[in-house]
């Protein structure tokens, strides 16, 4: 017994340094792996570190439930490294990691979908050249995600959620020889620092508030707070906020959601792991993690709330029109976290980490079959120019299918599981108005998706003679990851689990992460119409999609004569980049160059160094017969000195 | 006894170190140098430090001036030439002046104080070394190693003919 | 009636010098005849053997010899310097002389026996006294040997100096090189030694290597004491490391230009120095007047016999090298003082340190 | 050794060879009889510091002068390597002939 606790201490690091040693193995010794261009060396070895991880990661969730090495299990543990990584005065930050239901699920989340898209990233980059920089990019990625959702205090988040941005960046720019990949990363990690002001601030008042970093730490005296009321600004309500303003950032939530459609410019694989099914729900998480301490201002809840549905709004309808087949799956994104955000904002944090997990199932599911598609296409991403690929790729086509149906929130399948929850915790707790958005956006969700399975499986080829001659089926290690997402993504919805509570009791996700939370149970009332509503909803974005796309195309020019004003706004994406493009122009750029460079910097700075110069000079000049180059003159004036000061001292 | 050995060396050291400035052949000079160091080294015992004294001993007249004395045989210095430098003498008389001030002033001070009688100490070399390695002189100790390390290189980089 | 405490001091100390400065002065004598005579053997030669019997009156003929000498003193000469090199040399090596302890300490007997008549030649106060051969007792006993031993080498610059002779000069500057590189490893031999003692009283270093001989210095630190000899035959010049004085190269060094009384008077420091540092690897090494087997006296007049003995040994095997061992080149020279003795002294010395760390003594 | 007298006179005479030693600085033209002088300053200034510490019944001033010894040799070594450079270039030991410095 003693050896496995012993263990336990140190696994949880296991799991989180093995994809390092892969980043370090292969970004030293990468070329030298890579021996030819069919080599895949440095997949192999980035796919057996991240599967090692996983395995362990499995091992030490068991462990945490007492499923392996005793009954009583870890329930909760906190290994820590041994030393501090910070320590300065009364602050101090150590090494050390929290593992937890929550932190479990995420780590199993990130290892496991995280090796599947490794594997498929073996066929999908098979003729890229560059393949050591991307697995190597990949597996640090990795790190720093484990490290984000693993870390015991807000500082190690902050860590792993900066290091997750810059591998983003660099995943996003991996082919940096093309203009727009080299910008969409830019922007990504530059809206991405303005949340992350607004995580650093929210660090520094918590700090204030608690006197500590430490997660448990705060999620123990979250409830010795005062509740703040709505409207009442108070410091719990502000640091809330900051936090949240990292989270937008992140998460893609209005306003700094503009860059994650840009970041699609990444391999597809990258636009899965990454911008799909994990780094983009760390807003998510850090929200959940925080749960204590959200609950106490119902400010912040509300602007969480609201925030997650006007973002899932927004983002349906602009997915509606958009006709690059990853850009549609980029907006779905969004509107999906904006979702995630409902849910925490209206308390039912536990259903937000659900959301999260079938998300990663059906949306890892969803990107990875587009880049099959995109494959089978040789790289073609417009869906105007696709079309009947049903029979051609059947694989991608039934796995595909299961995703849309999953996102879709058609019954039985993952989605409709975890939407119904956060339709139903929208309903129950008042937010009638945001449930009633929601509703829409789920019906908007069935259609943008129906759309996109009819325009690119069904109907005609439309990419002319020669692009329809090389479509082919995905090799094996890439079809392998679809068909066990595909499975997940139906599964996940209401696979149990065992539960905290009485041993053996099996329970759904919800329950499992719920004593994180630290909130009083409240007692669940389901609304029996609810569900029929919400297929409902789904059946009939189906419907409309199939009527518009397949059943009677030429209802659309009317359709969209009819809606054009809307339309224009969708198509414009609301205006959000026109106008940050604008102000950026205007008054970053313009008085960047009016004021700050040529009246501070050339005036004031530039005149500053230079005044100092000239005058330096012209003193030397004047002082230059002084230096005779005789060395006792120089001991003459020091002695003349020193007797100067001793008389001063002496006689004063 | 005590006393009478204190005003010799006293005047020993004085007359010598006259000597060393005053005399224009230099290894001279160094030989009443190390006249002065020795008596001082007496002093040092007779005020109660044997380490000190011992230290002068070996550090000064042992190594340093052993070090000045090769130096002059190495590069066989002959006597210094009579031609006073470029404002030789307003240069000696002002420092003559300022010299003579410096001592006066202090010396003046120093008279004026009341002798007091010195408290008994243990300065035993244990002693020493306790306060030497004590946390308050180590890192300075420490330092010193390293500066003795860099006069060593820099001496072996300076004096070689070709590295 | 007893003199005054102060006069009973000056009594004794003067007694003490009497007898040290008497022992050495003869010592060194003997020590040039038996070094002759068995230098001579073992060059299968005999050696001075016709002045007395073996030959043991030829050093009182040598010293006659040098006395009437006539003196020549060179005429571009510094003629102060020229006169103080030799009294320079001898005082410094007869001071390190008076720290050194000679012998166990002793108790001086009662003699209650004495007739009263005679009772003024054994006043009261000299009775059952107890003391030690050493001159001075000084409290960085050690370090004060090595301070005067760096001093030592002014007499030999200066007489290299002085006399306004290449050759003089040259032994004079090889002399100060060689001392000044050796002295570092002399010292940095001694630090083990002094750690493990806790002492810089050579007395008590002694008396830490007492019990069986395998607790003598020259055992526990063996790396420490093979420093010491050859750190120590270098600081004293003797073959192989004589190179201040090798004939072949710069005639006979520094006194290339000494005769007569000054001659002698060199000589006599270089054999003092000898005997010093003889009874220096004694007393800090070789356990001193223990006897090395517990069950053996140390204490009283064996202690004294003990003692003589290793002594005697030690300077037999100065004149044995000598007999053996070629000279070393100069470069020779330099490159096992800095890069072979010292560096071993300073790694034997961290050695050390941790084992007494470890121990906690 | 407890002569009262003592402390105070040593420092005089610590004062007398700091000015000596300083005088001998400015007659001297001999680089290294001028390194010889500051020697001489510093073991002026060593004699005032083991004076005070006699005075005050503190070893500190014992181990000011320990650390001065060090600094001292460390001064000798690379003035006397700068002295024989200097000489290997000028061949001349005269302070006033190194003013390359010159403003």
């Amino acid at each position: 017994m003693h050896e496995l606790e012993a263990l336990d201490r140190v696994l949880p690091f296991a799991v989180l340094l093995l994809p390092l040693c892969g980043f370090v193995v292969l970004s030293l010794f990468g070329e030298w792996i890579k021996k030819d261009k069919e080599d895949a060396g440095a997949g192999y070895m980035a796919c057996g570190t991240v599967l090692v991880s996983f395995g362990l990661a499995a091992w030490t969730t068991a462990r945490l439930y007492g499923l392996v090495g005793g009954a009583e299990g870890l329930r909760f543990s906190q290994p820590y490294l041994g030393f501090e990584w910070i320590e300065a005065g009364g602050f101090r930050v150590p090494l050390s990691l929290l593992v937890d239901p929550l932190s479990a699920v995420m780590m199993l989340v990130v290892t496991g979908i995280g090796s599947l898209i490794h594997v498929y990233s073996l066929g999908y980059m098979a003729g890229d050249d560059d393949r050591p920089r991307f697995f190597s990019y990949l597996n640090l990625f990795t790190f720093f995600m484990l490290l984000l959702v693993l870390g015991g205090s807000l500082p190690l988040l902050f860590v792993g959620w900066e290091g997750v941005g810059l591998c983003s960046y660099l995943l996003i720019g991996f082919w940096y020889k093309k203009d727009s990949a080299s910008a969409a990363g830019l922007k990504a990690f530059v809206v991405n620092r303005i949340g992350d002001a607004g995580l650093i601030l929210g660090m520094i008042f918590i700090y204030h508030a608690f006197g500590s970093l430490d997660l448990v730490d705060i999620a123990d005296n979250a409830g010795a707070l005062a509740p703040e009321k709505l409207w009442e600004i108070g410091p719990v309500s502000v640091a809330c906020l900051l936090l949240f303003l990292g989270a937008t950032g992140k998460s893609a939530q209005i306003p700094l959601h503009v860059w994650l459609p840009d970041a699609m410019e990444g391999p597809t694989p990258v636009s899965a792991l990454i911008h799909a099914a994990t780094m983009v729900t760390a807003g998510v998480y850090m929200v959940a993690r925080l749960a204590p301490l959200y609950h106490q201002s119902a400010t912040a809840m509300l602007v969480v709330a609201v925030t997650g549905t006007v973002t899932a709004l927004m983002a349906g309808t602009i997915a509606i029109v958009q006709n690059d087949i990853k850009r549609v799956l980029a907006y779905s994104t969004v509107s999906q976290l904006g979702f995630m955000f409902l849910a925490a904002g209206v308390g039912a944090f536990g259903v937000a980490i659900f959301h999260l997990y079938t998300h990663a199932f059906f949306k890892a599911l969803l990107f990875l079959g587009s880049g099959s598609v995109i494959h089978a296409m040789s790289g073609e991403q417009d869906m105007g120019k696709m079309g009947g690929l049903r029979k051609r790729i059947p694989w991608t086509f039934w796995t595909f299918l299961a995703g849309t149906a999953a996102i879709s929130g058609i019954p039985f399948f993952a989605g409709f599981y975890s939407k119904d929850e956060i339709l139903l915790g929208a309903l129950t707790t008042g937010h009638t108005v945001l449930f009633g958005i929601a509703l829409f956006t789920a019906l908007l969700t069935a259609a943008y998706m129906a759309r996109l399975l009819f325009l690119t499986f069904f109907g005609a080829f439309r990419g002319g003679h020669d692009l329809e001659h090389h479509v082919h089926e995905s090799p094996w290690s890439m079809i392998g990851p679809l068909v066990l997402l595909a499975v997940g993504s139906t599964v996940s919805g209401y696979a149990l689990f065992p539960g905290l509570g009485e041993a053996g009791a099996r329970v759904r996700l919800p329950e499992v992460v719920q004593p994180v939370f630290r909130l009083p149970a409240e007692a669940v009332h389901h609304v029996a119409w609810l569900p029929a509503a919400a297929t409902l909803a789904a059946i009939a974005g189906g419907l409309i999609a199939w009527y518009l796309y397949l059943s009677m195309p030429e209802l659309r020019a009317s359709a969209r004569a009819a809606l054009r004003p809307a339309l224009r706004i969708f198509e414009a994406k609301y205006y959000f980049d026109t106008v940050y493009d604008a102000f950026v122009r205007r008054v970053v750029v313009e008085g960047s160059d009016a004021l700050l460079w040529r009246r501070v910097d050339a005036g004031v700075i530039d005149g500053a160094v230079n005044r100092a110069g000239t005058v330096a000079s012209a003193l030397a000049q004047a002082l230059r017969p002084v230096q005779t180059g005789f060395v006792r003159h120089y001991a003459l004036l020091v002695l003349a000195g020193a007797v100067a000061l001793v008389s001063y001292l002496l006689w004063s | 006894m005590d006393a009478i050995l204190f005003y010799v060396s006293a005047a020993v050291a004085v007359a010598s170190a006259v000597v060393v400035i005053a005399q224009k052949s230099p290894i001279t000079s160094a030989f009443a140098l190390i006249v002065t160091l020795c008596s001082l080294s007496v002093i040092f015992g007779l005020l109660g430090s044997p380490f000190i004294a011992v230290l002068q001993v070996i550090v000064y007249a042992g190594a340093i001036m052993v070090l000045f004395l090769f130096v002059l045989m190495l590069l066989n210095v002959k006597r210094e030439e009579d031609a006073p430098g470029r404002g030789g003498r307003t240069l000696r008389g002002v420092a003559l002046a300022l010299v003579t001030l410096f001592v006066l002033q202090a010396g003046a001070v120093l008279v004026g104080a009341p002798a007091g009688s010195a408290p008994r100490f243990d300065a035993s070399t244990r002693r020493m070394a306790e306060i030497l390695f004590s946390p308050h002189f180590l890192y300075v100790f420490e330092a010193t190693s390293v500066l003795i390390l860099a006069a060593l290189v820099g001496a072996v980089v300076l004096a070689k003919k070709e590295l | 009636m007893s003199p005054s405490p102060v006069v009973q001091q000056l009594v004794i100390a003067a007694v003490k010098i009497g007898v040290v400065v008497g022992v050495l002065l003869g010592l060194f004598s003997v020590m040039t005849w038996i070094e002759r005579r068995a230098l001579a053997f073992m060059q299968y030669r005999l050696g001075p053997n016709r002045t007395g019997p073996l030959g043991i009156l030829q050093p009182i003929a040598d010293g006659i010899k040098l006395f009437f000498k006539e003196e020549v003193m060179p005429a571009a000469a510094n003629k102060w310097a020229f006169l103080a090199a030799p009294v320079v040399a001898v005082s410094t090596a007869l001071l390190a002389v008076a720290v050194l302890p000679y012998g166990p300490p002793f108790t001086l007997p009662r003699l209650d026996s004495l007739p009263s008549g005679l009772k003024w030649l054994w006043p009261e106060w000299l009775r059952g006294r107890t003391g030690q051969i050493q001159i001075a007792h000084v409290d960085v006993g050690l370090l004060f040997i090595f301070a005067i031993a760096a001093l030592g080498v002014y007499g030999i610059v200066l007489a290299g100096w002085s006399a306004n002779n290449k050759y003089a000069l040259l032994g004079g500057l090889r002399s100060s090189a060689q001392m000044f590189s050796y002295e570092l490893a002399l010292g940095l031999s001694f630090v083990g030694v002094i750690m493990l003692a806790g002492s810089f009283q050579i007395a008590d270093i002694v008396d830490a290597q007492a019990g069986w001989f395998w607790r003598w210095n020259a055992f526990v630190q063996l790396p420490a004491f093979l420093v010491y000899f050859v750190a120590a035959t270098a600081e004293v010049a003797r073959i192989p490391f004589d190179l201040p004085e090798g004939e072949s190269e710069i005639v006979a060094g520094f006194h290339t230009e000494y005769s007569s009384m000054r001659f002698a008077l060199l000589q006599m420091a270089e054999y003092i120095n000898m005997i010093t540092v003889a009874v220096l690897a004694t007393n800090l090494f070789l356990g001193g007047w223990h006897s090395g087997i517990p069950g053996l006296p140390s204490q009283g007049l064996p202690g004294f016999v003990w003692w003589g003995g290793k002594v005697s040994a030690l300077l037999f095997v100065f004149i044995w090298l000598r007999g053996t061992l070629p000279r070393f080149r100069y470069d020779q020279l330099m490159h096992i003082g800095w890069k072979v003795l010292i560096p071993v002294a300073a790694v034997w010395i961290l050695i050390t340190a941790t084992e007494v760390a470890i121990a906690g003594r | 050794m407890d002569h009262p007298a003592f402390v105070q006179h040593a420092v005089l005479l610590s004062l007398v060879l700091f000015g000596l030693g300083t005088l001998g600085v400015f007659l001297r033209r001999n680089v290294i009889t001028v390194l010889m002088c500051v020697e001489l300053m510093l073991n002026g200034v060593n004699l005032a510091f083991v004076a005070f510490s006699r005075a005050a019944g503190t070893l500190d001033g014992q181990v000011l002068v320990f650390f001065v010894m060090v600094v001292a040799a460390a001064e000798a070594a690379v003035g006397l390597a700068i002295v024989i450079a200097l000489n290997r270039h000028r061949d001349t030991l005269d302070v006033d002939a190194f003013r390359l410095m010159k403003g």
